[in-house]
């Protein structure tokens, strides 16, 4: 841990307080005066990939808690996205919740579930615990289509009534991204006081060495649930911001696809690391839109046959190239590039 | 009044992905179409059409997304063809609540077209509805003809499974004796197939696309089943032409002309292109035609407000006054047939075919002949 | 009471197999007041299995733990730990991925009492309970040296110091019974003399009984005050480090001549 | 009667899906990745096959063996141009790779192939449909079982009676450690890789002339594989087969006699129980937990 | 440098890093000569460890790169080498804290360490020796590996590294652990390894009074140096060695645990 040259800290009280240093301040309210005015002159499209991010950080970073912090993978992270949505739907749709009362029950429920899935954590590790999360990436859709599709509507998509917040039109882009960015950043917040709490220590405990945990006092499979349920507390909040984001619901927006590639941000971000993982959901959604962007004017520059071939198959192929060599070349995540111009700012001005 | 220089129109949808093989060829329809129409029509009074195409690879967030962009662009564009899938779903909401034309996907039921969006054809129910009918007409024993559902367990193979289309078989005398749903990756439907041949149908009827026709009857002939089968929109050119002895004597209703006939004037210039862009046999599909049906469609209603209120007023109400003035308008010398009117968004003419050696050609009997035939309106009841 | 007639630790006719390997033959033996009792015997006589039945973690097939009184057999490691069970591991198992520091705080787990939901927000209780635990860490830290490697990630430490905050961590717990699993192996003589100070340290701060796995004979011998023998999973001998020296058996089952 | 034809449907459909696993089964034992793009290498191997025979005009004989060694070929340069810069990296960062992996080539198969179907012609492989009583085997199944048992057969051997096995085995627990003992691990990891890649290609053929070809739901036949990897343990090649069939019966069974919507989410859901009560699969190996 | 023909392995005046920036190693250079003994003591994070993962090239696997001086083998210039060509060239490293292939049965691992080319008949050959060395490994030839004691462990280990016939073994902390009776046993077999099949050894060593005793010469590092270095019995009688090394007092005698002051004299040539 390197703070800038020439600070000490002369209590514990001031050790361990996130922001310290009046440049800290100052860069901490900046950066909050941005996020507020953005709206104002953003476009549309900018705004509902930035919409899109910050509610992909806020799951995202439930997983990070999960696998990053307690080292329990998770293949179901999608799917409990899903509970939160539909959940939310159902109650804002069908009885009339307003979005305040309708959003604890939606994290609840997903958190609830996640803790079901949670259960076979108690015996198993690694790969075949993340299959144990992948059956949820089953059972779970199947449920909603299955059960009661005259609820969820089945496989086809169900529009939500848009609730009103504080006068807020959430079928805009703008209005709906202060909803959403009050939340990231409140969940940002809540994470990383979480990780340097005691659960926090406890969950990397468990990551590192259950044995030991164990036989330290920790009660660990009682840390994993808890684990668990936080994400897919985070999972359906996301899902929740979703519905609304989105306007409408449909299972096949919460695949295994999606769930998979969740747990690929926070690997390309850096296991374990909160900034990480916002890189790495930045890193991912950008490059996705990028490469789609990107890819008709290449695919333009071949002759038409070729370059109808090229248009289908270039922006894949190009994103997931890029991904490896990102991966190759940075194999650490995004989270050590900012650990070393972290510690480079802080050793600044004297160098090596 | 000034022209604009040019024309904005959008084309959003899953081109690759999941649904790739369904709706990817409606790009290339819709831009040869475009070039059609700015080469040899001269575009609308001289404006040409530019066509933006996105591709949101089967995920709704980023269908979102490009929907944000293009409709934030400048010129916005004026139309919105988005082909199918959820991703059409989730912005079906968005596009009716902005001031463009949609054209859409509304032949499954919850999503019958509202507002300014319009559907590419007739329901699937309906599409089903037009072959009861067709069976209907041309049974000759005493008993109800017997008829098996099997079809793809998500939104759109289920969009044949409405109330009106099973009030539709019970008035029609038919029954339906079996109805099986089965997964897109599903490697085997013995199973399935097993269940159905213990119902004894006489007919099979599906709505299915791609490699779904294909398992179904496959699975039929490796237990030596004869099954009579028949088929929506999906069973056309690009599924047939997977397996085509798998698929003689099969019936299937589409909503425009056969590819195989190779002397209808509209199919030629269609061909003309296919030809000229290189395509292959893969574009030969109802999406390709789709494709054009939709340039076409904005090239005529916006030619006809231009004409009736000029360019300075031309705007989405105007176009929209001629989209529900379309009556059996017969684009392409008849390759499809439309007509919309303010209360039914949907297209009723349909056509109904039988595959003979690899062809798609009139089946015969009653009502069986090669002209367009209107379908019975089975618009889902809260619509009405 | 005095301290010395009081019996801490009592490991009852302990049996423990795996399969057909017996680790542990009716073993019994006691820890009194605040002794350091050192267990030796050949590689694979089960000591190391021995300090886990004692931690809880493996329960024996038969016999009986108990800890000040109380029957702790069935007891889950956890419960042990808070009991005031605390050990090191032989082949130090940390947190890899923490700080040292972390990894004392992690210890002391079981006097932190704030919830998920206190700690995300970290304020009024959980932020006083963090800064009084971290004094208690401090002290330790203080204790056993450790101030520079503070916020280092156990993982790029040598083993030396890794073995040094294992110590720390089981210090952390504030036990009552502190059970040490070779905590000189792989230590040069001036090493081995710190870490003999630090156990002597606590011993005299704290006085707590001390369990010591150990195969380096001079540090059995100078710092313990009584020594068992494991011999292939049976009690070989007990007895004054002196006495124990002098055992024949001893000498030819573990020490061999010098 | 139902019942027996659900029962040998299941069996048969099982091989092709022991045959994904066991190329799961294969990179998990040797390097501890969990391969996340065997669906995508799957199809890939499928589509060469199809090459060689539609535009090829080559026979089967020749096509499948041809595409073998195509697979073989994309083992390696995978192994080479992916995995090796990636060697002493954190394990999930080469799982993620992997799935970046499956990304790029899936937009290969577009770019070569296309995203529409195609299927290969049929009677490639000789018989008809055999029935016993009212029992249908279809041949298609029968050659897959029989092409799954004999490639089972030949890693078997593979393994029991090789060196080369060994140092897998002895690979997949510690890289550092077998380097140290000499292991040219690098080597392994490549043949571990251009083995999945040949039972991959199997399964992608058989998949592919079963029904189509096209990169948006051939590798979706993948997730087919996972629960079965699971039921037999990841590390287990005789549990691989054995997970397959499993998945085909249940499939065959719930699918048939309650209800086919169910088929694929009750293996999920047994693979829960199962994995709460053998938490390593049936034939996984035993953590070995000391301290 | 001149160098003597009977070098068969040189460290020249290497640097280590890890990740690009930890340096380790700060010029270490080292010589083992043929049939030769050569212990390497220091304290704990001295970068002995680091010295014999960078000879047998293990050293990439973990980040760490060799970024100056050389290593010569036989002739060769082997730190560029990948760790598996060093380890068929002859160069067979011990790990420290005797990891063992957990899964594996005790003769599996032995398996493991066996290099050569020959078939099941030289593996038969060369297990024989192992089990001639330790008899008890005989018996516990079917056991999972994992579960064995450390001694155990110990004892595969190194009979692990015998199966693939070295020229030069890198022990590290081979008596890590392990009873005095079986620390004995190990010296004494170390020694016979070196003097029966004319291995040389280079012994990282904790236990400095056993290394001394059996090695030919000794190198003593500090902080990523070598602070001394000498024949094992000149090294023997060096002040600080005794005091800091052999736990000898200066009048000669072992001085006692309990009587080490809380402020010690430290070592001279630290800092
Ligand atoms: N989990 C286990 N499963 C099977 N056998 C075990 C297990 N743990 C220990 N053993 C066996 O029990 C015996 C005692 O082992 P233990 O680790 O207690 O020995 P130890 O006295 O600590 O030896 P060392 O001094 O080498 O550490 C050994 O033979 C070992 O193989
Ligand atoms: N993988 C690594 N990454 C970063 N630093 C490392 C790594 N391995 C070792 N180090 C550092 O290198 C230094 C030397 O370590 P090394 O293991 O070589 O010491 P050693 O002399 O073998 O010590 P010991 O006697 O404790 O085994 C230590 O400070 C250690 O923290
Ligand atoms: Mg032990
Ligand atoms: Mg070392």
């Amino acid at each position: 841990m390197w703070r800038p040259c020439g600070t000490f800290d002369d209590t514990y009280e001031k050790d361990i307080s996130i922001v310290r240093t009046p440049a800290q301040w100052s860069i901490t309210v900046a950066g909050l005066a941005v996020l507020a005015v953005l709206p104002l002159f953003a476009s549309g499209y900018f705004m509902t990939t930035v919409n899109l991010i910050a509610i992909s950080i806020i799951s995202a970073q439930g997983l990070g808690i999960l696998t990053g912090l307690t080292g329990q993978i998770s293949l179901g992270q999608g799917a409990f996205m899903g509970v939160g949505a539909y959940t939310l739907m159902m109650l804002m749709n069908y009885l009339g919740f307003s979005f305040w009362l309708a959003l604890p029950c939606a994290m609840v429920s997903a958190g609830i579930i996640g803790l079901i899935f949670g259960l076979p954590s108690l015996r198993i590790k690694g790969f075949y615990l993340a299959m144990a999360t992948l059956s949820a990436q089953f059972i779970i859709p199947w449920v909603i289509t299955n059960v009661r599709p005259d609820l969820t509507g089945g496989t086809s998509t169900i529009n939500i009534q848009y609730p009103s917040l504080f006068g807020l039109d959430l079928s805009k882009q703008s209005s709906m991204y202060y909803v959403i960015i009050f939340f990231t950043i409140a969940i940002l917040y809540l994470t990383r006081n979480l990780a340097r709490s005691k659960i926090g220590r406890a969950f990397v405990a468990i990551r590192d060495n259950d044995l030991a945990a164990e036989i330290m006092g920790l009660e660990v499979f009682r840390y994993k649930l808890l684990s668990f349920t936080i994400c897919s507390m985070y999972a359906g909040l996301a899902g929740s911001l979703w519905v609304l984001w989105v306007g409408a619901v449909n299972v096949d927006s919460f695949t295994l696809h999606e769930s998979i590639w969740f747990l690929g941000m926070i690997i390309v971000g850096g296991l374990g690391s909160i900034p990480g993982v916002c890189f790495g959901v930045i890193f991912i959604r950008v490059l996705e839109l990028f490469v789609q962007q990107i890819s008709p004017p290449i695919a333009a520059l071949f002759p038409d046959a070729i370059g109808a071939a090229i248009k289908s198959g270039l922006s894949p192929f190009t994103f997931g190239l890029v991904i490896l060599l990102f991966l190759i070349y940075e194999p650490r995540g995004l989270a050590h590039r900012w650990e070393i111009v972290k510690h480079f700012y802080r050793r600044w001005p004297f160098s090596y | 009044a000034e022209k604009p220089a040019s024309l904005s129109i959008a084309l959003l949808g899953d081109l690759t992905g999941p649904y790739a093989s369904v709706v990817g060829p409606m790009a290339p329809g819709a831009e040869d179409a475009v070039q059609y129409v700015n080469e040899e029509l001269g575009g609308i009074d001289g404006v040409k059409l530019k066509l933006h195409v996105r591709d949101c690879t089967g995920k709704a967030a980023l269908g979102l997304q490009q929907y944000a962009e293009l409709i934030g662009s400048t010129p916005k564009p004026l139309f919105f063809g988005v082909p199918h899938t959820p991703t059409a779903e989730a912005l079906r909401e968005k596009i009716i609540r902005d001031d463009v034309i949609g054209f859409f996907p509304g032949s499954v039921p919850d999503l019958y077209p509202q507002g300014n969006s319009y559907s590419f054809y007739a329901l699937y129910a309906e599409q089903s509805a037009v072959f009861i009918r067709w069976l209907r007409a041309n049974w000759k024993e005493k008993r109800n003809p017997r008829v098996a559902i099997i079809t793809w367990d998500q939104a759109y193979g289920r969009a044949m499974l409405t109330p009106e289309f099973f009030d539709y078989c019970k008035k029609m005398k038919v029954d339906i004796v079996a109805q099986e749903l089965f997964g897109v990756r599903d490697l085997d439907l013995t199973t399935h197939m097993v269940r159905i041949r213990s119902k004894n149908p006489d007919w099979v009827i599906a709505n299915n696309t791609g490699s779904g026709p294909l398992a179904i009857l496959r699975a039929a002939k490796e237990l030596g089943m004869k099954i009579k089968f028949a088929n929506n929109v999906g069973g056309d050119w690009g599924t047939i032409r997977l397996d085509p002895e798998l698929f003689e004597d099969s019936i299937s209703v589409m909503h425009m002309a056969s590819f195989d006939n190779t002397d209808h004037p509209g199919i030629k210039k269609v061909f003309s292109y296919l030809k000229k862009n290189k395509r292959g046999i893969k574009e030969q599909t109802a999406f390709y035609v789709l494709g054009w049906q939709y340039v076409l469609m904005i090239h005529k209603t916006v030619s006809d407000a231009v004409a009736k209120v000029g360019w300075d007023k031309l705007n989405t109400a105007a176009i929209k006054s001629e989209m529900n003035n379309l009556t059996n308008w017969e684009p392409l010398d008849g390759v499809v047939k439309i007509t919309y009117t303010d209360k039914v968004r949907h297209s009723h003419w349909l056509r109904i075919y039988k595959i003979k050696g690899g062809k798609l050609v009139p089946p015969g009997g009653k009502l069986g002949g090669s002209e367009f035939v209107e379908a019975p309106d089975l618009t889902p009841l809260k619509f009405r | 009471m005095t301290a010395e007639d009081q019996t801490k630790l009592k490991v009852e006719d302990l049996n423990l197999s795996f399969g057909s390997v017996q680790a542990l033959m009716d073993v019994s033996f006691e820890v009194n007041g605040d002794e350091i009792l050192a267990l030796i015997g050949p590689n694979g006589a089960g000591k190391t299995s021995l300090l886990n039945c004692v931690s809880g973690f493996y329960h024996a097939q038969r016999g009986r733990v108990s800890f000040e009184g109380h029957d702790i057999s069935r007891f889950s490691p956890s419960k042990r730990a808070k009991l005031g069970i605390s050990r090191t591991f032989q082949n130090i198992e940390l947190y890899t991925g923490l700080t040292a520091l972390d990894n004392l705080m992690a210890a002391r787990h079981v006097y932190i009492k704030y919830g998920p939901v206190a700690g995300s927000f970290f304020f009024g209780k959980a932020r006083r309970e963090e800064v009084e635990n971290r004094k208690v860490v401090e002290e330790i830290i203080d204790l056993l040296e450790m101030e520079e490697v503070r916020y280092r990630v156990v993982e790029s430490l040598p083993y030396g110091l890794r073995k040094r905050v294992d110590m720390g961590r089981a210090l952390a717990l504030h036990p009552k019974l502190l059970l040490l699993d070779e905590p000189m192996a792989g230590m040069n003589v001036e090493e081995k003399e710190d870490m003999a100070r630090f156990i002597l340290d606590i011993h005299e701060l704290w006085k707590i009984p001390i369990i010591i796995v150990e195969h380096d004979m001079g540090v059995v011998m100078d710092i313990c005050h009584r020594v068992v023998v494991l011999d292939f999973g049976l009690k070989l001998a007990e007895g004054t480090p002196a006495e124990i020296k002098q055992n024949e058996k001893v000498i030819q089952a573990y020490l061999g001549k010098e | 009667m139902l019942t027996m034809q659900f029962l040998v449907t299941g069996i048969l459909t099982g091989g092709i899906y022991a045959l994904v696993a066991v190329s799961i089964v294969l990179i998990y034992k040797a390097t501890r990745i969990f391969n996340f793009a065997v669906g995508e290498m799957l199809a890939l191997g499928g589509y060469f096959c199809y090459s060689f025979v539609v535009w090829g005009g080559l026979p089967l004989w020749i096509s499948l063996p041809g595409a073998l060694v195509m697979a073989v070929i994309v083992g390696a340069l995978v192994e080479r141009l992916v995995l090796r810069p990636l060697l002493s990296q954190p394990l999930l960062t080469i799982i993620m790779a992997t799935l970046a992996l499956s990304v790029l080539l899936k937009g290969i198969m577009l770019m070569v192939w296309t995203g529409y179907d195609v299927g290969f012609p049929k009677n490639l492989l000789p018989g008809k449909t055999v029935l016993v009583g009212m029992i249908a085997m279809s041949h298609e199944l029968l050659w897959a079982f029989g092409i799954t048992l004999v490639a089972f057969a030949g890693l078997a051997y593979f393994f029991m009676k090789t060196r080369t096995g060994l140092k897998m085995r002895g690979v997949s627990e510690d890289h550092e450690l077998s380097m140290a003992c000499g292991v040219n691990i690098v080597t392994i990891f490549a043949v571990t890789w251009m083995l999945a890649a040949v039972m991959g290609t199997l399964a992608g053929f058989l998949m592919g002339y079963r029904l189509a070809l096209a990169p948006s739901y051939t590798p979706l036949l993948a997730l087919k594989a996972f629960p079965a990897v699971i039921f037999g343990g990841l590390e287990s090649i005789p549990g691989a087969l054995i997970g397959g069939l499993l998945i085909g019966v249940i499939e065959g069974l719930v699918g048939g006699l309650i209800d086919p919507n169910l088929g694929e989410v009750s293996a999920y859901i047994l693979l829960l129980l199962v994995l709460i009560f053998k938490p390593e699969g049936l034939f996984g190996l035993k953590r070995i937990e000391r301290v | 440098m001149v160098r003597e023909v009977v070098d068969i392995l040189a460290v020249n005046q290497i640097e280590v890093f890890y990740h690009n920036v930890i340096q380790v190693l700060k010029g270490v250079s080292l010589e083992v000569r043929e049939k030769q003994i050569v212990s390497l003591l220091g304290a704990n994070g001295a970068g002995k460890t680091t010295t014999l993962k960078a000879i047998s090239g293990l050293l990439k696997a973990e980040a760490g790169m060799v970024t100056d001086g050389d290593i010569v083998f036989m002739d060769k210039r082997i730190d560029r080498d990948l760790a598996h060509k060093i380890a068929k060239m002859g160069i067979i490293q011990v790990l420290e804290g005797r990891p063992v292939f957990q899964h594996l049965t005790a003769e599996e691992n032995l398996r493991m360490g066996f290099i050569g080319s020959g078939g099941e008949k030289d593996i038969q050959k060369h297990l024989e020796l192992v089990y001639g060395l330790f008899p008890r490994l005989r018996s516990l030839k079917n056991r999972t590996s994992g579960f064995l004691s450390g001694g155990e462990q110990q004892m595969m280990v190194i009979g692990r590294a015998l199966l693939s016939s070295p020229k030069v073994m890198l022990l590290d902390e081979p008596s890590l652990g392990l009873a005095p009776l079986l620390i004995q046993g190990i010296f004494k077999i170390i020694k016979q390894i070196n003097e029966e099949r004319k291995t040389a050894l280079l012994l990282v060593e904790q236990n400095a009074l056993a290394a001394l005793e059996i090695a030919d010469y000794c190198y003593v590092m500090e902080n990523g140096r070598v602070v001394m270095d000498g024949p094992a019995d000149q090294l023997k009688e060096n002040e600080d060695i005794k005091e800091f090394y052999l736990g000898l007092s200066k009048v000669g005698s072992r001085k006692s645990y309990k009587d080490v002051k809380h402020y010690k004299r430290r070592k001279r040539w630290l800092s």
